[in-house]
């Protein structure tokens, strides 16, 4: 592909034009004839983006208007560019053969004589038409592609900013306090579920629970029941300490005592373990 | 830093800040909002809350090397291009210029998007090389949107968010206004384009397509003869 | 903008905080000083002239979201650790989760605060990975708050107040209130005492002493058998 944007029309400014060599000499501006000296053909016709953009040039070149086209002329200077890239760029004349075709038919068809009658319904049918409308949409849209590239681009004309994220700072669970709820009871199903196969290894525990609260409690006063749990106790601790209550109570070292339902529990030394 | 930027209008501008200028993409409205969703206080933020901080945010950076801009596809930082000069010295590689041939493909699907290959290759009176379109959408300008209901199925192409954020635009009507070139464009050649098409309806469009060509047919008859 | 950057400190600032923003990689003082190195003034920047630039870029950006960095690859802007939170949400990834393991420790740290390790452990029924507990410490969420009296002197772990206003609440009270443990029991057993559960369910205080006798009797099933 080609940047040569030398045979831009008057309008716009023309960016510096590629250097074109012909035999080691800088050619700087296209022949004002029809001659191309054979060695900047190729060059020549890089430079066009196709037949459209070399009429679109032939026209505006030669201070033509795109409406008022001389057909016969052109015609002839088109063929003359069209044998010149045969000779080279065969590939490349395929597509200047086929706008030749249409201009070889459009100057016939010019020719033939008109009945009067059908010239005023086929006023739109000239067959230069389609040419001046296709060269006029390839004209915008060749502007408009100059437009674009005018506008400031990102990584050309601007940088975008995006500052390091250091990795190491990574994102740390969230947590909705119920989901600490769902885990807590989490345990405690679990604990149940564990029922039939755990293996009870606290008897020593329960034994030794049972005398500190023998030692606790001071032989013939009440102690309210609730006193026995410390605040601090653990699950663990609070099974053992109520087995432990339990258990002095099945062996009568202990009494438990409620004077209604939902009143305050009461403990107190059997009055034989005092003795 | 205990920022509470759901309540403090200054603590919400610094964390804006920091994402915009960390964000690798542009940040829609919605992104950002989505960053304060989860807050504790489980209050959202606002859009007019939102866009307030935005402006005041673009409004502190006025003057300096960046600027926050707002492009197709959201809130960007990017450098200001006076600066370019400095930074261009800093890169190893220059970075690309299109060529005609992509520049003029490109035109074509950004104006008269969606479009087929077979399209622009009409227009353009040549065959498009599949590597132009490989480049565009490399670049992530353009993508296929679609295909065209006609034997071959080809793919019509359009233009991507990217593409306007990448030239600084938000919308397609942002694009530069076509060259009118005598007012020859009618109103349905361009029916691809609606805001390009009421631009024209208003316009005070004194030669019709018709009269052009009587024109033409009328001198060609003084050439041929 | 007209700039000076050789000549003027604060053009200078201007240029650096760009360039710095909108590099990919840290830039090293050599880096900084090509890119003046060809200005119009023909001067170069001199490496204190820069230096300062820097160090005053650098206080002038304390306190907000992005911070200048001097790394080992020379400078670059950072996003401060603080940020992290409301970034991270801005990708679409799913926030981790901590296990059921971390979950439940933490739990059992919340509402039976002060615990020791070997509290934890007894009512898991598990041994407690240390890691559990260094992740939770490292969190800011527990701490140890004191030494049970007891041989061994095993840390009290209790809740921080970090932890309370991360999981958006003002006191230990406002910790969901464990109602259900009513639920818990088998209804068999609840069927003869229809009041007591009916206290434990209208209770809000999670750690009444019926609810602390009926946690025991539920726990106590598996100690006995």
């Amino acid at each position: 592909m080609n940047e040569a944007e030398l045979l831009d029309p008057p309008p716009l400014e023309t960016p510096p034009a590629p250097v074109i060599k012909v035999r080691g000499e800088p050619l700087t501006e296209l022949p004002q004839d029809l001659y191309i000296p054979p060695d900047a053909l190729e060059v020549f016709l890089d430079a066009f983006e196709g037949p459209l953009d070399l009429l679109l040039y032939l026209i505006r070149r030669q201070n033509l208007d795109v409406l008022d086209i001389p057909m016969a002329a052109l015609t002839k200077q088109y063929m003359a560019y069209v044998e010149a890239a045969r000779a080279t760029r065969l590939e490349l004349a395929a597509e200047y053969l086929l706008m030749a075709a249409m201009l070889i038919d459009i100057k016939s068809r010019m020719l033939l004589p008109r009945r009067e009658q059908a010239e005023e319904a086929s006023e739109g049918e000239d067959p230069r038409a389609e040419l001046v409308r296709r060269l006029l949409e390839y004209e915008q849209m060749k502007l408009a592609g100059q437009h674009l590239d005018a506008l400031p681009q990102a990584g050309r004309d601007f940088d975008t900013v995006s500052v390091f994220l250091p990795a190491a700072a990574k994102r740390l669970p969230s947590l909705h306090p119920e989901e600490l709820a769902a885990a807590w009871l989490a345990i405690l199903s679990r604990a149940k579920n564990r029922t039939h196969h755990r293996i009870g290894r606290q008897e020593l525990s329960i034994r030794e629970h049972m005398s500190r609260i023998l030692k606790r409690l001071v032989p013939g006063e009440f102690m309210e029941f609730k006193d026995l749990f410390p605040e601090s106790s653990t699950v663990h601790e609070l099974v053992v300490t109520f087995l432990a209550v339990l258990e002095l109570t099945k062996e009568t070292l202990l009494d438990v005592t409620q004077a209604e339902p939902f009143a305050p529990i009461y403990v107190k030394l059997h009055e034989s373990a005092t003795e | 830093m205990n920022l509470q930027p759901s309540d403090n209008p200054d603590d919400l501008k610094v964390v804006l800040e920091a994402a915009l200028l960390a964000a690798v993409e542009p940040l829609t409205l919605a992104d950002l909002k989505r960053m304060f969703e989860q807050d504790a206080s489980d209050q959202s933020v606002a859009n007019d809350v939102l866009r307030s901080a935005l402006d005041e945010l673009r409004a502190q950076w006025h003057g300096r090397g960046v600027e926050l801009m707002q492009v197709a596809d959201g809130w960007r930082f990017q450098t200001r291009a006076e600066m370019q000069p400095w930074l261009s010295r800093l890169k190893n590689e220059k970075p690309p210029r299109y060529s005609r041939a992509v520049l003029e493909t490109l035109a074509i699907i950004a104006y008269r998007q969606p479009v087929t290959r077979g399209d622009i290759e009409d227009i353009r009176g040549v065959s498009v090389n599949p590597n132009i379109i490989k480049t565009l959408e490399e670049r992530g300008w353009i993508e296929a949107i679609g295909h065209r209901d006609v034997p071959g199925r080809p793919a019509l192409f359009g233009t991507t968010g990217h593409f306007l954020s990448d030239l600084g635009l938000r919308t397609l009507s942002e694009l530069p206004p076509l060259e009118e070139l005598g007012n020859l464009v009618t109103p349905d050649e361009t029916a691809l384009i609606p805001e390009l098409r009421e631009e024209l309806a208003d316009n005070d469009v004194p030669q019709t397509f018709g009269a052009v060509i009587e024109t033409a047919r009328v001198a060609s008859v003084s050439e041929i003869s």
